[in-house]
């Protein structure tokens, strides 16, 4: 039976063939197909949410090893898997809208979410003031086209000096935008390919067929 | 004293940039403390979100999708709490979708606390005027299935109580829908443009944080969105627009300064690289801008 | 107030403040504390969420007679063999199947979004709406044409076709620099948005600017004497 | 004109709108077939960040540090397996100079499974090089699979370590900025690329040297000197180049004579 389950040729014919009811259904003017195929969409969706037990394992199984090789740092593991173990507890037992619940999300999910992102205006910041500097004529682009930007988003100097808005308005929302747009075209295609190398049975190490495994 | 001026030039090329996280820190909490008031304009952006709000009309469907962790709620905070008065004060009916775990807590933040008043003075109550679906639209496969069958694929809100017998009953399909707010950063839930907005043509606005608005605005020069908010800055544009002055105008004072700091130290780090850096060919910082 | 909500607040200010030490470039004990209390309570919060979609769909599905559920769950189940590296073939099935129907799904649509209508909005009339509308909308192509010449792999960038590519790649830069601007200012309005939950109502403020202080003191303290790289993970 | 395009264009039980894109995407699987079967490699440019790579790497040989490279945190994108290409290129270079090449993996929900390639493509590089006993599992850490923690121990990593190249490619999002300043700061050389315009815009400004839009999987394509590879960027070429003879046709026809014909194609 395991064969079954090893085979590369049956693990890519489902491959196939949950790509072509994913795919196929929306080009088809058969509705009865495109409702079974968003059936299956959703059972794809709820499968795709197992996932996340593997993720919690491997969270356990390292932090578990930190402690037993007493590494470094492994009390802050003892931590993690006593709070970690209490709130998926609570979740089960009081649920997520009891009062003790919300209280450590809001008190540890929300400012700590808050700030590695905030951080990002600190590098943000060092990296602009490390690379605004006139070394070239690119170098100087990339300064006029900043600062421009940067004097119209500033709400001081975009009510005080509206004649500068017409221009920045013009960085962003042309230049900027048709570079986001010339991203948007050139990638998509690579994303595409990546797929009809999936399905032609060449790219299959997201199935665990790494090396010459597999039969 | 020729020594000294040497000494600030290199200082400008080579200082510590940990000083200017110190800086950066102390200008944004300062006006905060000690308000200044400065005044902002309107941009063309944020009027034609407005005008898109004004199309509404009073018992209309509008799909809210709260597509943004906690920190992304930080900097669309202004931009949402003035698009939800506009709905609560016209009577538009939400039901509100959560595209992230950390949803629950914006429910809290801004349902519980920044809207609540409100919300009991135009008396806009759970259950007639909105509804909170929850996880209902994780990704895009759920964003699909819920447009094309609404009635199969959503049945029970966020607490698990049964939608049936609300304004919900009157959506079949994504056609029902007279339109999405979205409240996204980045990329979000693509599936509400590809899912709903491609197949029914429902009007979809969006609030969108600074670093994702590039790929917004090129879907709003294409058409597929018809609204865009940009940041904090457009949210405190909107607050003045819908008349109701919030937290948005008042980061507006920290808002100027950070960006007044980054374009000194820019003019100090030039001055260091052709005062010093460059005369010296002694260039210490590196980056690809060359 | 309540207690409990005023120590939630207190608390919220000091965890960040530990994680915005960070920025100095050196580990220490409070921001590790920071750290792996959000990695703990990051993870709950997504067991919860995956939780409640399946309880949502499947258990709800399952007990209004909806016979699909069933396979769902056990493909779903049969995913957890990943971990088990003998078993782990198991697995595949699942994930061939979850991916083959993303795959479907995602450039059945991507084409349109990204590549049919990015196209199809740049052709667009040109002389009916004045000069400044000209002007723009011929920037836009000729950003988009030349940039995209600059990412060309397989021919020999020779010609016209090394103007295009030298020219794309100024105008690329042009953009880096608005880019660049509306990022910043994106980071800053979180950040801004951030420190104003922090001191709005005012009362919080002699706490938040009091906690930050504390924080800050304490870090260099742990620098200084050498603890903080000691005692952090 | 736009109705005799549609019609034209009008397949029986393909819903209208719809059959440009189902014939574009057609046409890749065809073209691409047609690539990876043919033998014959196609011509393929040298980027540019190729030699920044080499000369990174030559650098760290030269100052005795470790080399660290990573792939990103994601699944099976694009970009990621792109990545894996440049990491093989940068583990035979360790390989053969007897650098020590340092790989952080993880970051997220899927990156266990990316993992294992990854460890494999390391692997296999070591062995060929004839040196099995030099690859060391020890540092090709998972550093969990949550992507602020994979962040923190990346820095962690890049403070303890201090290597003298960090090459940064693949599936890396906003935790790409807070490496790579920090990166600059334990003055390692940087080479990162972008996945996103806001994102690339930001390290163009912090690291050494970007490959930029898909510079990387081209700079992958050359370095693996596999068919496959090569294949994808050529189809990709001749896309660019289609939409960018559909943009001027379409912009001269209809400005020169008004005639709407590409804009109801691609409406079609």
């Amino acid at each position: 039976m395991s064969w079954f389950f090893k085979s590369k040729q049956v693990n890519l014919a489902i491959l196939v063939a949950s790509f072509m009811m994913g795919f196929v259904p929306y080009f088809l003017e058969v509705p009865q197909v495109y409702g079974f195929a968003n059936t299956l969409t959703m059972v794809s969706a709820v499968v795709g949410q197992f996932a996340i037990v593997i993720a919690i394992y491997s969270q356990y199984r390292r932090s578990l090893r930190f402690i037993s090789e007493r590494r470094k740092g492994w009390v802050y593991n003892i931590y993690l898997l006593v709070l970690m173990s209490v709130m998926i507890l609570m979740g089960f037992l009081v649920g997520e809208h009891h009062a003790s619940y919300m209280w450590l999300v809001n008190s540890i999910v929300a400012p700590c979410s808050s700030v590695v992102y905030g951080i990002l205006a600190f590098y943000m910041f060092s990296a602009g003031a490390r690379a605004f500097r006139a070394r070239s004529l690119k170098a100087a682009l990339l300064i006029i086209a900043g600062i421009t930007v940067l004097l119209y988003q500033a709400p001081l100097t975009g009510a005080y000096f509206p004649g500068i808005s017409p221009y920045a308005v013009f960085l962003t929302e042309k230049v900027g935008m048709s570079l986001n747009r010339m991203f948007s075209i050139a990638i998509i295609t690579g994303a595409i390919m990546l797929n009809v190398r999936m399905l032609t049975g060449r790219e299959l190490a997201f199935m665990g067929f790494v090396g010459e495994e597999g039969s | 004293m020729g020594k000294e001026d040497f000494n600030l030039l290199k200082w400008m090329a080579t200082y510590d940039k940990r000083w200017t996280y110190l800086l950066l820190f102390i200008l944004v909490l300062l006006p905060m403390i000690y308000p200044i008031g400065m005044p902002i304009s309107v941009s063309e952006l944020t009027k034609e979100y407005y005008e898109q709000l004004e199309t509404l009309e009073e018992g209309d469907i509008v799909l809210d999708s709260w597509s943004t962790e906690y920190s992304g709620y930080m900097e669309l905070k202004p931009g949402m709490i003035s698009s939800h008065k506009y709905f609560i004060k016209n009577g538009i009916k939400l039901f509100i979708c959560l595209g992230h775990p950390e949803g629950l807590a914006l429910v809290q933040a801004l349902l519980d606390e920044e809207l609540k008043s409100y919300m009991e003075k135009y008396d806009y109550t759970y259950g007639e005027d909105y509804i909170i679906l929850g996880t209902a639209l994780p990704n895009q496969a759920a964003t699909l299935a819920m447009a094309t069958d609404f009635q199969g694929s959503v049945k029970v809100d966020w607490k698990g109580d049964s939608i049936q017998g609300t304004f919900l009953d009157r959506i079949e399909t994504g056609a029902d829908i007279d339109m999405i707010s979205d409240y996204t950063t980045g990329a979000g839930n693509p599936g509400l443009i590809n899912h709903i907005v491609l197949t029914f043509g429902t009007p979809m606005i969006q609030n969108q944080i600074g670093v994702s608005l590039p790929g917004s605005l090129a879907n709003k020069d294409a058409g597929l969105i018809t609204g865009l908010l940009a940041s904090t800055r457009g949210g405190s544009e909107l607050e003045l627009l819908v008349n109701e002055p919030g937290p948005g105008l008042i980061a507006m004072d920290a808002f100027t300064l950070g960006h007044y700091l980054l374009i000194i130290f820019i003019v100090i780090g030039n001055i260091g690289y052709f005062g010093w850096a460059k005369r010296v060919s002694e260039e210490r910082e590196r980056t690809t801008i060359r | 107030m309540e207690t409990w909500i005023f120590l939630s607040q207190i608390f919220q200010i000091f965890i960040a403040f530990c994680l915005f030490t960070t920025l100095y470039g050196k580990g220490n004990p409070l921001r590790s504390f920071a750290e792996y209390s959000y990695l703990a309570a990051g993870t709950a919060m997504s067991v919860m969420w995956a939780w409640n979609y399946i309880r949502d769909h499947a258990i709800i599905g399952l007990q209004a007679g909806e016979w699909i559920w069933i396979p769902a769950i056990i493909l779903g189940l049969m995913m957890w063999f990943r971990i088990h590296p003998k078993y782990s073939y198991i697995s595949r099935m699942p994930i061939a199947f979850t991916i083959g129907i993303g795959m479907g799904w995602t450039i059945r649509t991507n084409i349109f979004t990204q590549f049919i209508t990015q196209i199809s909005a740049t052709i667009v009339p040109l002389f009916d709406q004045g000069a400044m509308w000209l002007f723009e909308r011929t920037v836009i192509a000729v950003g988009i044409i030349t940039m995209m010449s600059f990412f060309i792999y397989t021919t020999e960038i020779k010609g016209p076709h090394l103007w295009s590519a030298t020219f794309g790649e100024y105008f690329m830069y042009l953009a880096f620099g608005a880019v660049f601007a509306g990022t910043f200012m994106g980071r800053l309005g979180l950040f801004v948005g951030h420190m104003q939950s922090y001191m709005f109502p005012v009362w919080k403020q002699p706490y938040t600017l009091g906690i930050a202080i504390l924080v800050f003191v304490v870090m260099l303290w742990l620098d200084r004497s050498g603890l903080g790289e000691k005692l952090s993970a | 004109m736009i109705t005799i395009v549609e019609s034209l264009f009008h397949i029986p039980g393909v819903v209208s709108g719809r059959a440009l894109g189902l014939i574009l995407i057609i046409g890749i699987f065809i073209l691409g077939i047609y690539y990876m079967r043919r033998r014959k490699l196609p011509y393929i440019r040298r980027v540019a960040a190729i030699d920044a790579i080499d000369e990174a790497l030559g650098r760290s040989t030269e100052m005795g540090r470790p080399i660290l490279c990573s792939y990103g945190r994601g699944g099976f994108a694009y970009s990621v397996i792109a990545a894996m290409s440049v990491l093989g290129h940068v583990a035979r270079i360790a390989a053969e100079t007897d650098t020590r090449l340092l790989v952080p993996t993880g970051g997220s929900h899927t990156g266990y499974l990316t993992r294992e390639l990854a460890v494999d493509i390391v692997r296999s590089q070591y062995q060929m090089a004839g040196k099995p006993e030099m690859f060391n599992m020890d540092d090709m850490p998972f550093l969990s699979g949550e992507q602020y923690s994979f962040t923190a121990g990346y820095i962690g990593m890049l403070v303890r370590e201090r290597p003298g190249a960090v090459i940064m490619t693949g599936g890396h999002s906003s935790e790409a900025m807070n490496i790579a300043e920090m990166s600059n700061l334990v003055g390692a050389l940087t080479i990162t690329s972008g996945t996103y315009v806001s994102n690339m815009a930001a390290l163009a400004c912090a690291s050494d040297y970007i490959m930029l839009v898909d510079e990387q999987p081209a700079a992958g394509a050359y370095l693996s000197r596999d068919p496959e590879q090569l294949a994808t960027i050529r189809v990709i070429d001749i896309y660019k180049i289609l939409s960018l003879v559909l943009i001027v046709v379409g912009l001269i026809i209809l400005n020169a004579t008004g005639n709407d014909f590409i804009r109801g194609l691609l409406a079609s």
